[in-house]
């Protein structure tokens, strides 16, 4: 038996709320509907005293309370009562603000008071504080895959806020792609010459580092668990095997150059002359002076040929830009000048030259300054020979001209080395046996890369892809919203990028995975419903093992058992409530959300009937961008329709279909849904909520139809944070409608 | 009188924009005690007066609610708003620091209501859409922007002590308005210090001869993202300000200012993206009939960005022409600015009239070098640079170089973990 | 000078960068031009430019050093300085066309009957005479450049100029006659020798 | 007002008799109101002005000015060198720029002047009289001396480019200089502050081997006084001066227009401004008469 319940209501008069209410009404209903044990009135809950009453009344033993005062976006320092489980009914923003002060409108508006109260108190009721699960304990030891730059860097920065950690490199020693180089762009002022890469000198301070344990030759066999609590297989090439667990993950698998064999017109197979980027760091690192492969002649004009594959959108190319290539360009030629002597000329065409920020520019000033040619050209073939010929458009001067080398080297991109798409995967899976669909799939899954992290998770084994392979964030507030919680990308896995700033972003995935694991003890949700204790859970009994949770789970938190049963792991579950809007038979429920706490608020709306002329527009809105809006609205003094009734929703990925069927059936007018722009630039942060909302409630139409009701009663609208003037007109066209085709004949 | 609790292990983090208010964060979601410092009323820095992010074309109001969110509940985060570090002493892991903070004249019991503006008369240029300013108004009790946090008013300093003010206080049901608040300086521990206090667009004036200063129909971009916030001085509308006809045919000039030893030395890396963004303002406004026409030396899109751009020069309604424009001239007849200037692809001369010319000014860093409270390695560009020799003082965003929201956001989680680094240490001594 | 010409090409082959920055004035500034073009489209004289000097800089790198030298580009410069207090790179443009001109001039490859030039060697040879500018002895060898008939002709064209400007007394014929004259002819005479010494032993020491 | 003695070098064109014979005239009698006393650099040689290049090449040229700051150094010592010509002042405050940054072109100058028997200090700042009235009088200083304000007069200020670049006067805009329009207004005129020709090329040396394309641009310059209501042209350079005046009568009758704009120096301005008479203020060297000015200065 749970502890006993006691539920208290707040009502707070000021802000205009107590001239334009009947406070006393309030109360009443509060108490009467809203069946609170007990309510107070205050003229500013928000100041001292007004907390302090809240307070005392906790302190008396309230374990529920309801407080009506401003939106729940207001005041969130003052009413910061983590102890009881809390609802807040917006009567400033919501309703004041929102409506005429007229006497005409008086009633209405008290109506509309009265129902947000009455929401508030049974959301309350159906509502419990929310408790740690206590499913993981705090394990700080961080997983690093990938001993490059990206992940050495990571490991130290880690290891130097006392995090232990473990590095799991695939060959055969520390250092990655720039262990073979000779030189990197320079990362401190004044910026001016190649600078040594530190590869040695890092790989000895992880080597040294009693904090570190460095798995070399080592992939991961199997990855399982959570935040908090991974378990890891490290499998050596020698077939060993090793498990360990850890509290998170950050993954820094580099990249590979893009092989140019294919872009015949620079003759890259043909002459050993024609070398990459990458290969040429081979050729300055071999010992001055440079010379070229073919007769090992000492070279004396060296060209670089920029952006070779990128930035287009030919089959075969890349369609993005590697950023560094113009950088590298300069430190290369800074290499012929420095190995080969100031006569060897260094020769850079160049289309857009990318040396952005202090660091790119002053670099960019330096080579010019050592008599680095840069010409804007368009190669358009290289021609091999025992002198090399580079045929270009001089787009400056306008003219096609040649000019000689004795190496060309071409600025070839970097490609992610990531692990395949599990989305790919899972469309195989949801694909018809037998269609074209499935055959392209397989075949596309046949060439993918092997796994990376070989994730035990029912949503596939690797992080998800954002374009291209990069297993980027698609937030540009937020560059490590992961999609699989605990686990980071960084470096150039993540985004082309150069040392600098991969080293960058080994610290912040670094720190992101610390806070990860550190949460992940406290039960505490990740970003960015950060700090929430609330989980989901189900009721088995009621299950009938469907999977729509399992497999439209954002984040991958939810396996399946043997029989097809749900499991969750908390702490990679991000909170968003997509489960339970997913799950046709209701059992997925959080502690303080849930099918009842929201079912429960449409119910208790007064629903006057047929023929009163008043009509009931429910609005689930999108918390963290529609219900914004609205705020704003208000405060800007836009009208909203008095007959809409507004509830905040995580995200309309939870909005569940019977709170729809339900709202229908006990009378609703109209129904209006506001999410996060969807698509490929989608805006929802628990990433295809608005997406599904809109499939699902394409779904509504049968429900209608059965109902006998008009299609136009439910619509489902994308709404940003900035709609302050759309978000409610889309309400009031509702209103409008409604008034238009008539109130609908369900009412009781 | 401001009361902060901190110690060494408190991590101090300067500046309440993007990147500060990131570092501070993820510092306070991982446990820590952080005490944010931030000079304007709010929170949110430069991105609460931007109107759309590139690529994505979102919106930045989105992160800062979630921002703004988080820090509400947050019980690790103190923030002080109108407040300046003024001087900062000791070492990593054990340094004092000296915050000024200015008077809001309005206490935490103000609800944002809005009483007092409405009860207030005096009307200032609102700063909050820089040069263009004087096109909207604000009051001299105001809340910068709709989603200001502290959601709380401010007093403009200059109606203190008129009738005005009074009204004010008399309008305020809830005794927020404190007339009498004085400045104050408040002195606290911190064990390590972010440095986040971000960039400001370079000084259009300077750029002689674009005539910011003399035409009015050439503006700035971090001005034009203000007109074409629904929420800005000409509610969203592309227009002149010479005479508020609508402006259809746009020029952007690039690097005013940056990559030029007579002003900024360095590439901005932000203006590119960000003008090729606001072309979309220009055809979401006007369809075909609006027509962008950027003028650049390099376009720097780099990475994924590259994309965006493919995208846009697909666009028949936007013309690229490589050239640092020479000079702008008003045509007297209509205020039209004419452009001067030879595309260096080939070598044609143009002299080009548009209804607006947006000039993609550069970043500056708000790196004071010569007042910089302690000991810091700053670049010949201003930046701070990432030396051992600072200490416990980390740069976050773009207080070391210029960055993308993107990248100064990433930048500054880095700067979160070398600030719980030097806390750690001192907890670890400690404990 | 043409022996000059053949020598420096010969020296500097292919790599007209590097013969400019030895030997033009502030040539050694060339290299920093990354191309924006803001001097091409400061110059007041822009469109009489068959190069302008964004175009002249990208020929110098890209080797063209006939077609720069040969030019009458840089005959065109006003010395306004539009382009030096423009140009992001602190490339001494103005400087250069300068030193282009006169480099032109030395290796006697400037297009023939060049009006700048003739006026630029007249007013120096003017000067040298007595170490300052005789005004009206300048204006005349200007009318008179291109022989005895068309010096005729300008004399008569501008006639009314003439006699406007000797009506202000902002012209003298008397200059004709004795004119001004620095005293120490003889020191200052001396003092241009030995720097065009210095400047003839610059070129013939980077020929070698 | 403290007396101000400088070093004063007049250049070619202001001697007697030479094209910009006004513009002396004028500054000595502003000076004297000024309390200005100017030392002539003994001797004095020609700059090279900006045509001299093409024969005379880098060490030559600069050697030129090596000899006159070298003669102000060893006459008039500890004076600040002062020119009215702005290709004078240019010329001079380059060559010691040059000197100061490239030991070996200093080396040559000296090696050269030595045998004139003349040596170089070089630590001689070089200055326009523009400069001396901004920053050592003031606008309150030229102001305060003003007898007979100009008023009724709208000046337009065309500043050109050697006053004006590559060196400028401090404080002031390369595009947009605002210090003639100020002096314009300190002695009791309007000024033009919106002039867009202000530092408009005209041609400068080249009017002589170039006049089709220096008289366009002259024509420009005219036009656009005109199109303002000015009743003048002011300016504070010798070539400027000459070029937009004395080619008005060729401009139309090429283009047809009916130019009739006289251009004065400030000096003149000034001079007026304070009293002293057509003559002493050179009004009688103008090719296009500046009547108003006249009649304001017989009044």
């Amino acid at each position: 038996m749970a502890e006993e319940k006691k539920f208290v209501g707040f009502i707070c008069t000021g802000c205009g709320i107590g001239e334009r209410l009947d406070a006393g009404q309030l109360e009443t209903t509060a108490k009467r509907d809203g069946k609170m044990q007990d309510v107070k009135q205050h003229e500013m809950l928000c100041n001292a005293e007004g907390v302090k009453m809240i307070q005392d009344e906790i302190g008396g033993g309230a374990t529920h309370i309801m407080i009506a005062a401003c939106s729940r976006r207001a005041k969130v320092e003052a009413f910061n009562f983590t102890e009881v489980a809390m609802t807040r009914a917006n009567l400033r923003e919501g309703v004041i603000w929102v409506r005429p002060d007229t006497d005409e409108n008086r009633e209405t508006t008290q109506e509309m008071a009265d129902d947000y109260i009455r929401m508030a108190c049974a959301e309350a009721r159906f509502m419990t504080k929310p408790t740690p699960s206590g499913e993981q304990e705090l394990n700080k030891h961080i997983l690093v895959v990938g001993g490059g730059v990206t992940g050495m860097t990571a490991a130290l920065e880690a290891s130097a806020a006392g995090y232990p950690v473990t590095i799991v490199e695939k060959s055969g020693a520390l250092g990655g792609n720039a262990a073979n180089w000779y030189k990197s762009i320079p990362s401190r002022a004044p910026y001016a010459e190649p600078q040594d890469t530190g590869i040695e000198g890092m790989i000895e301070l992880v080597n040294n580092n009693d904090r570190i344990t460095v798995h070399l030759n080592s992939t991961l066999a199997s990855t399982d668990g959570a935040p908090g609590r991974f378990k890891a297989t490290i499998a050596e090439e020698s077939g060993a095997t090793t498990e360990a667990e850890f509290g998170a993950i950050v993954q820094a698998t580099g990249y590979k150059p893009y092989d140019p064999s294919e872009l015949t017109q620079y003759h890259y197979k043909d002459s050993p002359d024609v070398v990459t980027n990458w290969e040429f760091e081979a050729l300055a690192k071999a010992g001055g002076p440079i010379k070229r492969p073919s007769d090992g002649k000492e070279v004396k004009a060296v060209a670089f040929v920029q952006n070779v594959g990128q930035t287009s959108k030919d089959s075969g190319k890349l369609p993005y830009h590697s950023g560094a290539g113009d950088l590298i360009a300069i430190k290369q030629a800074m290499y012929c000048k420095a190995l080969n002597g100031a006569d060897c000329d260094a020769t850079i065409l160049f289309n857009n030259l990318r040396t952005p920020g202090a660091a790119g520019e002053d670099f960019y000033r330096s080579a010019q300054e050592k008599m680095i040619t840069f010409s804007k050209g368009d190669v358009s073939e290289v021609v091999p020979g025992g002198e090399l010929e580079v045929k270009f458009k001089d787009l400056i001067l306008n003219e096609d001209t040649a000019m000689k080398a004795d190496l060309v080297v071409l600025d070839v991109g970097m490609m992610p080395n990531s692990g395949p798409d599990p989305y790919a995967q899972l469309a195989f899976e949801e694909a018809e046996e037998g269609s074209e669909e499935k055959e392209t799939l397989r075949q596309a899954l046949e060439v993918a890369p092997p796994s990376i992290l070989n994730l035990k998770y029912r949503q596939g084994t690797d992080l998800p892809h954002l374009r291209h392979g990069f297993n980027d964030s698609h937030f540009i507030c937020f560059p490590y919203e992961t999609r699989r919680t605990g686990i980071y990308a960084a470096g150039p896995v993540r985004r082309p990028m150069d040392m600098r700033q991969a080293q960058d972003d080994a610290a912040g995935a670094a720190m992101k995975a610390i806070q990860a694991a550190e949460n992940a003890g406290k039960g505490m949700a990740a970003h960015p419903r950060a700090g929430d204790l609330s989980y989901p859970s189900f009721r088995k009994e009621g299950c009938t093992q469907c999977k729509r949770c399992t497999v439209e789970c954002p984040f991958g938190a939810i396996n399946e058992d043997e029989q097809g049963y749900p499991v969750y792991n908390e702490a990679r579950c991000r909170r968003c409530g997509t489960c339970m809007g997913a799950c046709p038979v209701r059992v997925i429920s959080f502690e303080n959300y849930s099918i009842d706490t929201v079912g429960q608020q449409l119910k208790n709306v007064d629903m006057p009937d047929e023929f009163s002329e008043k009509p009931r527009i429910l609005v689930l809105a999108c918390e963290n961008d529609a219900y914004p809006a609205l705020d704003q609205a208000g405060m800007s003094g836009i009208e909203i329709n008095p007959w809409a009734r507004v509830i905040p929703v995580r995200c309309l990925g939870s909005v569940s279909l019977s709170w729809i069927t339900d709202s229908l059936n006990s009378g609703y007018d109209g129904i209006v849904l506001m999410g996060c722009q969807k698509g490929d630039d989608y805006q929802c942060h628990f990433v295809r909520g608005s997406a599904m909302a809109h499939e699902r409630m394409s779904k509504v139409g049968d429900t209608l139809q059965s109902l006998n009701l008009e299609p136009e009663r439910v619509e489902v609208y994308e709404v940003a944070i900035t709609d302050v003037e759309r978000a409610p007109k889309l309400i009031n066209d509702m209103a409008e409608t409604v008034e238009k085709i008539g109130m609908s004949p369900f009412k009781f | 009188m401001t009361e902060v609790v901190a110690t060494n292990q408190t991590i101090l983090v300067v500046g309440g924009g993007i990147s500060g208010m990131t570092a501070a964060l993820e510092a306070a979601e991982t446990g820590k005690q952080v005490v944010l410092v931030e000079k304007r009323p709010f929170v949110g820095g430069r991105v609460t007066q931007l109107y759309k992010y590139f690529p994505k074309l979102c919106f930045p109001t989105c992160g800062l609610e979630i921002n703004q969110r988080r820090a509400k509940m947050n019980p690790n985060l103190t923030i002080l708003t109108m407040a300046e570090v003024t001087n900062l002493e000791g070492e990593a892991g054990n340094y004092t620091a000296t915050v000024k903070i200015s008077p809001r004249y309005v206490n935490e019991n103000c609800t944002g209501c809005g009483d007092c503006e409405k009860a207030v008369e005096a009307e200032f240029d609102n700063e909050f859409n820089y040069g263009l300013a004087g096109l909207s108004k604000r009051k001299g009790a105001y809340l910068p922007h709709k989603m200001a946090h502290p959601m709380r008013y401010v007093i403009d300093p200059a109606i203190i002590g008129t009738a005005d003010a009074d009204k004010a206080k008399e309008a305020c049901k809830v005794g927020a308005v404190d007339l009498d608040m004085q400045e104050e300086e408040i002195k606290f521990n911190a064990g390590a210090v972010i440095w986040a206090t971000g960039w400001q667009p370079y000084d259009a004036n300077k750029i002689q001869p674009y005539g910011y200063d003399r035409f009015a129909n050439v503006i700035t971009n971090v001005e034009f993202e203000r007109m074409a916030d629904p929420q800005g001085p000409t509610a969203g509308k592309i227009v002149r300000p010479s005479d508020g006809k609508e402006a259809k045919n746009v020029a952007f000039i690039q690097c005013a200012g940056s990559r030029d030893q007579n002003h900024l030395l360095h590439c901005s890396r932000i203006c590119c993206m960000a003008t090729l963004k606001q072309t979309h303002f220009v055809q979401e406004a006007y369809g075909d009939e609006g027509k962008s026409t950027i003028y650049y030396i390099d376009i720097r899109a780099i990475d994924r960005f590259e994309e965006f751009y493919m995208k846009v020069k697909e666009n028949p309604n936007v013309t690229f022409t490589k050239s640092k424009v020479a000079s702008i001239v008003e045509n007297r007849e209509n205020q039209s600015p004419i452009l001067h200037g030879v595309d260096t692809e080939g070598y044609n001369r143009y002299a080009n009239e548009h209804d607006l010319v947006v000039l993609a000014v550069g970043m500056e860093p708000s790196v004071d070098k010569g007042s910089f409270p302690v000991d810091i390695v700053v670049n010949e560009e201003g930046f701070i640079e990432p030396a051992p020799e600072n200490g416990g003082v980390f740069a976050a965003g773009c207080s070391s170089d210029a960055l993308d929201v993107n990248r100064a956001a990433q930048q500054a989680t880095g700067a979160a973990l070398r600030a719980v680094q030097v806390v750690n240490r001192v907890a670890g001594m400690e404990g | 000078m043409s022996d000059l010409n053949t020598a420096m090409a010969a020296k500097y082959r292919a790599n007209f960068l590097k013969e400019v920055e030895a030997v033009v004035e502030e040539g050694e500034t060339v290299k920093m031009c990354m191309q924006c073009g803001v001097c091409a489209g400061s110059c007041p004289l822009g469109k009489h430019w068959a190069h302008p000097p964004q175009e002249i800089f990208m020929m110098i790198r890209a080797g063209k050093r006939d077609e720069v030298l040969k030019s009458d580009s840089m005959w065109m410069c006003t010395s306004c300085y539009n382009c030096i207090v423009r140009c992001p790179r602190g490339v001494q443009i103005t400087h250069v066309m300068h030193g282009l001109a006169y480099y032109a001039k030395r290796l006697g490859v400037v297009p023939e009957g060049q009006p700048t030039q003739q006026v630029s060697q007249l007013f120096w040879d003017n000067l040298m005479k007595g170490g300052r500018v005789n005004e009206l002895k300048l204006g005349l060898s200007i009318y008179f450049k291109d022989g005895f008939g068309d010096g005729i002709k300008n004399a008569m064209a501008n006639q009314k100029l003439g006699m406007n400007m000797m009506k202000a007394g902002r012209m003298s014929p008397m200059e004709f006659l004795s004119g001004h004259t620095i005293k120490d002819n003889a020191g200052f005479q001396k003092i241009i020798k030995k720097a065009q010494e210095i400047e003839d032993a610059k070129f013939d020491g980077a020929a070698k | 007002m403290a007396k101000k003695e400088y070093s004063f070098y007049p250049g070619c064109s202001s001697q007697k008799g030479a094209t910009s014979s006004n513009y002396l005239t004028s500054t000595q009698s502003m000076c004297d109101v000024l309390d200005i006393t100017l030392n002539e650099i003994p001797d004095w040689n020609c700059c090279g002005a900006s045509i001299g290049y093409g024969g005379g090449g880098e060490l030559p040229r600069l050697t030129l000015s090596a000899r006159n700051i070298a003669l102000s150094e060893q006459h008039n010592a500890g004076q600040e060198i002062v020119a009215t010509c702005a290709a004078c002042w240019l010329a001079t405050r380059e060559a010691k720029e040059r000197f100061e940054h490239n030991k070996t072109l200093f080396d040559g100058a000296q090696q050269a002047l030595a045998e004139g028997g003349l040596s170089l200090k070089n630590q001689t700042a070089v200055r326009h009289m523009v400069e001396v009235l901004i920053e050592d009088i003031g606008y309150e200083g030229i102001k305060s001396g003003v007898k007979k304000p100009l008023e009724g007069l709208k000046i337009a200020g065309y500043v050109g480019c050697q006053t004006n670049r590559p060196f400028g006067i401090v404080g002031e805009s390369y595009e947009n200089p605002l210090y003639l329009d100020k002096m314009i207004e300190s002695v009791g005129a309007d000024s033009v502050p919106t002039y867009e020709k202000k530092v408009q090329c005209c041609g400068g040396a080249l009017a002589m081997s170039e006049p089709e394309k220096s008289q366009e641009m002259i024509k420009g310059i005219i036009e656009a006084a005109y199109d303002h209501g000015a009743d003048m042209i002011a300016t504070p350079c010798p070539l400027c001066q000459a070029n937009v005046e004395i080619y008005q009568n060729d401009i139309n009758a090429k283009y047809g227009t009916k130019f009739d704009m006289p251009v004065v120096y400030y000096s003149q301005l000034i001079s007026i401004a304070y009293g002293k008479s057509a003559k002493e203020s050179a009004l009688d060297g103008q090719v296009v008469p500046a009547k108003k000015l006249e009649e304001l200065a017989n009044k």
